[in-house]
């Protein structure tokens, strides 16, 4: 056991990012995501737990688009967490805003106080035809209709690694632990790790004069770390 | 008279929550019906480990169910007339899995793993119950939360925040 | 036995008893099925992670594919591998749902109810070969025989050749849509001509300071988008003490062009022009290396600033920023890309483009332009090289005439994928027989007689040589991670097996029992080389490794550098686009553009893929029209509004997207939607672009110019909404202060 | 003092205006009995037909309730980001309703505002109904409803209480309370009046009555608890009352969500709930005067009365909507202020503008003594303000939900036929239990009247005649 609790953080290096979906995708298949096709998507009920914003600025000729990759920000102070009347989602001692789908009662209550508007909810049955239902991860819960779902850092990911470290004897290294957008991520946009650890990757970037958090004015203190784009890091 | 039915129909109702209780209880305790009816009564008192038939506790979530390959290392010779064991070689020869009915089951949400509990020094026996004196095999407690939380929430204060947490089984 | 019948009672009453007081608890039975014997790798609920290559687009990355129970799990890059580190993109992500789809056909089937008509009839295997081997026996003459390939395993491709060749017929020909886009075809063109080798350079991105991409879509569609975007991260933020700074020209503000440092909205078929003025600008005024120079001043001899000027419609004073930017940096590179490809003047285009490398010396140094080093494994560098449209238009001839009386079909949709004006469809209805190895019922399997389907990439066996390779040469194995879900056969076997029956000639060049063996005797050539990240004492333990690795590459990065030394020394054509359409009733040039989750249309089947927004609309499940607010305000439409899309070869209609990154006079169009067979997931949903596409290729190059036509736009009056995930009210701000 | 003893004034108007009023017209007690037992046992057709349309609509409500659980919340046209809708806006809306009859019954009662007697016992019906409707929302928007008894603090072994952080918590709390508070104070002041009844009819009314009358038989000893009980109850329920409301606007007062975050919302809720109660209650005993000819009992002077309190609470309402707003409105926060742009001139605008009109023009409407003292106006009037109110909480609800600080994730929002058939479930359902109510209880509280009768009289002093009150409570 660690003397001290790791705090996640993820680091989203936007000077990096390219909006190439890879994390969408990545995370749909790791989290056992359902797609809830054209129709719900129109209703504005889609279900990715990391979905890439865009945005505008300027006009057309002098026009330029940013990507914002946006997940569930792990806030130390989440606006979620006190609302929720069955302690369904809740904070954990490695600072994850953790979502216990199988206490969740669909209040829908934390997804109306999130600012962040990154839990998404269960409004129909999924469904998974013969024989996709194969794809599906057994290490996630497979969500039914009527709850809260969203971001976790995959902590299967994280538990599976920490498992298997300590059942060597020892802990975890800097980046072995990588959620599945991490993993992926074509550009190495996305850096996950221990903030507590002051060698770690992610502490180092932290650091950078480039880092702010999404609605920082909020004061929800979140766990996911934005680098600005388009400036060096000198 | 009427007052009679009343209270007629309050003890009714009564005995059949109870009844009902005590069934539910007898359910989950209950043997499931094995297509074969293994022993493991006899194999243990044969002097077999646990861990010979149920290989990865050690190294992995589950315990593992043996291969009907590794049940016929032994049956290959060993009691061969008997017509439970016929019915396993038979299995064997056309190359069917045996649909064995689990006796120990969590619901999909939870996720437990065999590994650390093992890692922390817990015997079979501590959730399995005296496996060795089983004729036909049974859960002896009922896994609920609040079973695993006996346990989980008694530990020293640096552990007692990850066991305790909901993350710790729940993903 | 009586106690034991008394106890089933027992459970059956109170089973009963606790339904009926209404407190049936969680009470179930789930059987637990052992394996019979074992797999020795398998450790019950542990994971095994198998090393394969993924096969969604030509580009080859390496794939570990994690398998739990038998059941594969989870796609992820793998690590190890030259080519794509760790990393993977959405399509490959989403390869585990080519595998689990539910509408894959499950054994050979014969269309039975005639082509079209969507009713098959299962045949087994034996039956199959024997109507196949039968068809090949019965032609009058081996070159009536036609396979027509799209993305091929490259041992597949071995195969067929070998087989086509000893059977007396002609080589197969490649084409799918998605290597048309990026243009490969004409890429490996250029190449050849420039450097000497049919092959895709590779740009060393990662230490690029200035990148020039004149439409290459490199960290989308184009080539070998993951390696790419690893490599543009590095750029970005892994360079020492600096930043890449990158440069786009294309008319649509793509995915790739946000994250440049600066877009630069391009007339179609004018990228050309602006290579050749910049070129001359840093010639003229002797900018950068001016000693480099020298060799190439020929090229430049006429070409006037001022006239490329006005016909890129860029001002001279931007153009002589860009020269000073590109010449001034110490490792700059112009990447001519598959948008320069699909214009008519694509190839001089592209050589203009490339020639900018030559005249800053950047052919073959750090940050500049390489070619993939063979090493070792030239004995596996036979890929297939995707053929031009013109190659296919050939074959499109042959069948409208009846020289073809047995069509095979590989891993291309040809009816979607061409444009309607190429007459595919028509040609493929005067083709007597015609044999898809399709695992879908897709636009061109529905229209064959006989559909073996061959296993999907995931529990079939190949390897794949990385084009456009990594720095270190490597060979990709790709092996089973599942066992085949249905009753498919590989199509390399299927080969093998008719080869067989037909003995002679046939049976001798194809003696290997089946592709497995195949590959092992290719892939032990390997073995012994010292060259290698690994080696094992036998050849059987190499083919172990060879598995377990995901491939063969080298210890250490070989460079390879482009022999320039053979340069034409003659000035670059200056060559005007031609579009079809005329300019006064279709106003506005087509811009069909790959979809970056959809691709060519061959992802569209996939349900993570359909829900995967587009990056820069955030659209998903659908086709839309991009317009510029300008022309859309000219027309009169708004967002979600439905317009009619007219070319002179087709029309298509879909709802608007207002693009505030489009020129005005482009009418951008992702390609992927509009099947009209594909299962149940891409069936009737949008519509292709393609099909409005004019058949007019580009005579350097002979492929097809797919962003020369012109089109109109009608509005319709009806609205549609697009599945957005983007709030439209939100207008695309990051914040409202 | 016995009827025999009131002296007849024919001459004299100002008497007989008196006499009016205090209901102390020639009528014995049990003809005040009679009058008000008469119309329970009328039922026309048209009565059995209203009875019929309305269980057909409640049917369907719940069908639809039942197609909510089963396919899930998406049946709904809540999204993201307006994970709330038309539920939690009727919710909202009911609990307002069910203020009125405590404002009537208790604080009136409190005040000894003598002109609430006849009209307690339906606001006071009005409150229990109001908050069973409203009750029913938090589980038709649970998703997993078939889970609700997880908020429910029982003792298990998973250690797991709910979450009484949550204000959701204090709701549940707080409606459950009032709901026990209102429906005692209900059947406290029904006790003598279920025994009048008892004693004047017969068969299985009898027998109902005779349950629950409680043994009333009339005592000074009875009579004496039943004051002061009725008082305790009159004091507890105020700050219960109070709080209920409060509560409810905790719900969104607590998030960051921009204009919900807001310290006036919880006395703007109350102030709103007391204004859209009262109009609530006019309409009604507009409605049940004229369905069960009650003329007698519920008249003129009882609606000019209620207009006033209809009136002061609109005014009330408006000052504490325009200190939310202007301060809101003047702070220019950028989400705040896209908000405010929404409603005032965006998507929300034909909903706000109905809102302001629907509650403004009764208000001014109301001044007029010609319209409190009319029905038909007093109807219109009422049922605007109850348009209005409605419309604020769908507003309150639904449109501040559909901005935030992330414009990416902005949305819009329309009711599906599962949410309005739920909705008219309820009001339906509201209206079948009033109107069953209405005919199986005495709808005027006799005992009420005929206290008052007793408190006041006219006496002659010499020539002149005087209305005199007594203290009797």
């Amino acid at each position: 056991m660690a003397e001290i609790e790791p705090r996640w953080v993820l680091i989203v290096d936007l000077d990096r990012c390219t909006g190439c979906q890879a994390c969408v995708v990545a995370c749909q298949a790791e989290n056992n995501v359902p797609t809830v096709g054209e129709h719900e998507t129109i209703e504005g009920r889609w279900l990715h737990w990391i979905h890439i914003e865009r945005y505008w600025e300027g006009e057309y000729p002098n026009i330029k688009a940013r990507f914002m990759p946006v997940m569930c920000q792990q806030c130390t102070a989440a606006p979620c967490e006190p609302v929720c009347p069955v302690f369904a989602t809740y904070h954990t001692p490695e600072g994850l805003n953790a979502q216990i789908y199988n206490r969740c009662i669909g209040t829908r209550f934390c997804g109306s106080a999130c600012p962040y508007k990154t839990r998404t909810y269960n409004w129909l049955r999924p469904e998974f035809p013969e024989p996709l239902h194969e794809q599906l991860n057994p290490d996630v819960t497979v969500r039914s209709r009527g709850l809260i779902e969203k971001c976790t850092f995959c902590v299967q990911r994280i538990r599976r690694i920490e498992i298997e470290a300590h059942a060597q004897g020892r802990e975890p290294v800097d980046g072995e632990i990588q959620p599945a957008c991490v993993q992926t991520c074509p550009p190495d946009a996305l850096v996950f790790g221990d903030l507590n650890d002051p060698s770690s990757r992610v502490s180092q970037l932290a650091t950078s004069h480039r880092s702010f958090k999404l609605l920082g004015e909020l004061g929800t203190d979140p766990g996911v770390i934005y680098l600005k784009g388009g400036e060096t890091n000198v | 008279m009427k007052r009679f039915w009343l209270i007629g129909l309050f003890i009714l109702v009564v005995v059949g929550v109870i009844a009902g209780v005590i069934l539910t209880r007898v359910q989950v305790y209950a043997a499931p019906e094995q297509p074969i009816a293994y022993s493991h009564q006899v194999h243990v008192e044969a002097g077999i480990q646990c861990l010979f038939c149920h290989p990865s506790p050690l190294k992995s979530p589950l315990a593992g169910i043996p291969s009907v390959q590794k049940c016929m290392g032994c049956h290959n010779v060993i009691d061969t007339d008997n017509p439970e064991i016929q019915q396993v070689a038979s299995y064997y020869e056309s190359g069917e899995p045996i649909p064995w009915i689990r006796v120990n089951l969590q619901p999909d949400f939870v996720y437990f793993n065999h590994q650390p509990h093992l890692g922390a020094g817990l015997n079979c026996e501590t959730c399995h119950g005296d496996v060795g004196q089983m004729d036909v095999t049974r859960q002896t407690v009922k896994m609920d939360m609040g079973w695993c939380l006996d346990c989980h929430i008694n530990q020293s204060d640096e552990k007692v925040g990850r066991l305790a947490d909901c993350l710790a089984c729940h993903k | 036995m009586t106690k034991r019948v008394s106890r089933r009672d027992f459970l059956k009453l109170t089973a009963g008893a606790t339904v009926v007081t209404g407190l049936a608890p969680s009470v179930r039975r789930m059987v637990l099925e052992p394996y019979v014997q074992p797999p020795e790798e398998v450790l019950p609920g542990e994971a095994t992670w198998y090393a394969s290559t993924c096969r969604l687009c030509p580009a080859g990355c390496g794939i570990i594919v994690r398998v739990i129970n038998g059941r594969a799990k989870k796609i992820e890059g793998n690590p190890h591998h030259p080519l794509n580190q760790g990393k993977l993109c959405a399509r490959g992500q989403a390869g585990l749902q080519i595998l689990y789809n539910p509408d894959r056909l499950k054994n050979a089937v014969l269309q039975s109810g005639g082509r079209g008509s969507l009713k098959f009839e299962p045949l087994y295997w034996s039956e199959a070969l024997d109507i196949l081997v039968d068809k090949l026996e019965t032609l009058s003459n081996p070159n009536r025989v036609a396979f027509l390939g799209g993305l091929m395993p490259s041992h597949l491709y071995k195969l067929t050749t070998r087989f086509l060749s000893s059977f007396g017929s002609s080589s197969p020909i490649i084409y799918d849509l998605h290597s048309a886009l990026e243009g490969r075809n004409s890429t490996v063109q250029l190449s050849e001509s420039l450097f000497g080798s049919p092959e895709l350079p590779i740009y060393d991105l990662a230490n690029a300071e200035v990148i020039f991409s004149f439409g290459a879509n490199f960290l989308e569609t184009w080539m070998s988008p993951v390696s790419q975007s690893h490599a543009f991260g590095t750029m970005r933020q892994g360079q020492l003490g600096g930043r890449g700074f990158l440069v786009h020209f294309e008319p649509r503000l793509s995915a790739t062009a946000a994250s440049a440092d600066e877009w630069i909205p391009i007339k179609p078929g004018a990228e050309g022009y602006v290579a050749l003025a910049i070129g001359r600008i840093i010639l003229e005024e002797r900018l950068g290396q001016a000693s480099s120079h020298r060799p190439y001043s020929i090229l430049y001899q006429n070409v006037d600033v001022q006239e490329m000027a006005d016909a890129s419609q860029i001002p001279v004073e931007v153009l002589h920023r860009f020269a000073r930017i590109f010449a001034d940096a110490d490792q700059a590179i112009a990447i001519p890309g598959g948008g320069l490809a699909g214009q008519h003047n694509g190839g001089t285009s592209m050589l203009a483009v490339q020639a900018l490398n030559l005249l800053s010396a950047q052919i073959g140094r750090v940050g500049g332009v390489f070619l993939s080093q063979p090493g070792p494994t030239a004995g596996f560098r036979q890929n297939p090289n995707p053929g031009s449209f013109e190659n296919l238009s050939i074959l499109i001839e042959r069948m409208k005439s009846g020289e073809i009386d047995l069509l095979l079909i590989y891993g291309t949709n040809p009816v979607f994928e061409l444009p309607t004006s190429a007459g595919f469809a028509e040609a493929i209805a005067s083709v007597p027989y015609v044999i898809s190895f399709s695992q879908f019922v897709d636009e061109t399997a529905a229209r064959a007689d006989l559909i073996l389907p061959d296993h999907t990439y995931l529990e079939s066996w190949g390897y794949e040589v990385p084009a456009p390779g990594a720095a270190k040469p490597a060979v990709s194995s790709q092996q089973p991670v599942v066992r085949p879900l249905y009753d498919t056969r590989s199509t390399g076997d299927v080969l093998l097996a008719v080869a067989e029956r037909l003995g002679g000639q046939v049976a001798n060049a194809l003696p290997w029992s089946d592709e497995v063996d195949f590959l092992q005797e290719l892939a032990t050539e390997l073995h012994g080389s010292s060259l290698g990240a690994y080696d094992a004492k036998t050849p059987s333990s190499f083919w172990a490794l060879w598995r377990q690795y995901g491939g063969w590459w080298t210890e250490k990065e070989i460079p390879r550098e482009p022999d320039i030394s053979t340069i034409v020394q003659e000035p670059i054509p200056v060559s005007e686009p031609v579009f079809d359409g005329e300019e006064n009733s279709y106003p506005y040039h087509l811009h069909p553009y790959p979809s970056i989750t959809l691709s060519d249309g061959r992802g569209a089947n996939l349900p993570w893929l359909q829900g995967a927004p587009d990056p820069m609309t955030t659209v998903c499940w659908g086709t839309w029209v991009e317009l510029n607010p300008e022309t859309a305000s000219s027309l009169g439409v708004s967002e979600d509004d439905v317009v009619r899309v007219i070319s002179p070869h087709g029309e298509l209609e879909a709802p608007v997207v207002i693009y505030p990154g489009i020129r005005p006079d482009v009418v951008a169009i992702p390609v992927g939607q509009g099947h009209e067979q594909f299962g149940r997931f891409a069936e009737q949903r949008g519509s292709n672009p393609i099909a409005l596409v004019a058949s007019i290729t580009d005579p350097e190059t002979g492929s097809l110019a797919w962003g020369a036509t012109r089109v109109r736009i009608e509005p319709t009056g009806r609205k549609k909404s697009l599945a957005r995930l983007e709030s439209l009210a939100g207008e695309g701000r990051e914040s409202i202060g | 003092m016995s009827e025999s003893e009131v002296l007849a004034y024919p001459e004299d108007s100002s008497a007989a205006e008196f006499e009016d009023r205090l209901l102390l017209a020639e009528r014995t007690s049990s003809e005040i009995n009679q009058a008000v037992l008469q119309p329970m046992f009328r039922t026309s057709w048209k009565f059995w037909a209203l009875v019929i349309f309305l269980s057909l609509l409640v049917l369907w409500g719940l069908f639809a309730w039942g197609y909510l659980i089963y396919w899930g919340m998406g049946t709904a046209g809540i999204n993201r980001p307006v994970y709330w809708g038309f539920f939690i806006a009727t919710f909202v809306f009911w609990v307002g309703i069910s203020h009125a009859g405590t404002m009537i019954s208790a604080v009136l009662r409190l005040l000894k505002a003598d002109w609430r007697r006849p009209i307690t016992r339906g606001a006071e019906a009005m409150t229990a109904f109001a908050l069973m409707m409203a009750g029913l929302f938090p589980f038709i928007h649970l998703g997993r409803v078939w889970k609700f008894y997880w908020m429910l603090p029982y003792p298990n072994n998973r250690l797991m209480w709910p979450n009484f952080q949550s204000p959701l918590m204090w709701d549940m709390v707080a409606i459950f309370t009032y709901f026990i508070g209102s429906t005692l104070y209900l059947y406290l002041a029904l006790i003598p009046d279920l025994a009048m009844a008892r004693d004047h009819t017969g068969k299985w009314r009898q027998k109902l009555y005779r349950v629950l009358s409680l043994g009333w038989r009339g005592t000074e000893a009875e009579w004496h608890k039943l004051h002061r009980a009725l008082s305790i109850f009159s004091v507890a329920i105020i700050p219960i009352f109070l709080s209920v409301h409060s509560i409810v606007s905790w719900d969104f007062a607590v998030t960051i969500q921009p204009r919900w975050h807001s310290t006036i919302f919880a006395p703007y809720f109350v102030v709103g709930a007391i204004y859209s109660g009262l109009a609530a209650l006019a309409c009604i005993l507009v409605i049940v005067r004229k369905g069960m000819q009650l003329q007698e009992f519920l008249r003129s002077e009882h609606f000019d009365a209620l207009g006033k309190l209809v009136l002061v609470a609109g005014m009330a309402w408006v000052y504490f909507w325009f200190a939310g707003f202007i301060v809101e409105w003047y702070g220019n926060e950028p989400v705040t202020r896209e908000l405010i742009h929404e409603e005032v001139a965006g998507s929300l605008a034909p909903l706000f503008y109905l809102q302001m009109s629907a509650n403004l023009i009764p208000i001014v409407m109301l001044i007029f003594k010609k319209v409190r003292t009319t029905p038909w106006l007093l109807l219109v009037a009422t049922l605007l303000v109850n348009v209005g109110m409605f419309t604020e909480r769908v507003l309150i609800v639904v449109g501040n939900l559909q901005r935030n600080f992330m414009p990416f994730n902005w949305g819009e929002y329309s009711p599906t036929w599962v949410e309005v058939s739920i909705v008219v479930m309820t009001f339906a359902g509201f209206a079948l239990l009033y109107t069953i109510f209405s005919r199986i209880f005495p709808y005027v509280p006799v005992w009420e009247i005929k206290e008052g009768r007793l408190r006041y009289t006219v006496r002659r002093i010499g020539r002149l005649l005087v209305p005199t009150a007594a203290e009797i409570e």
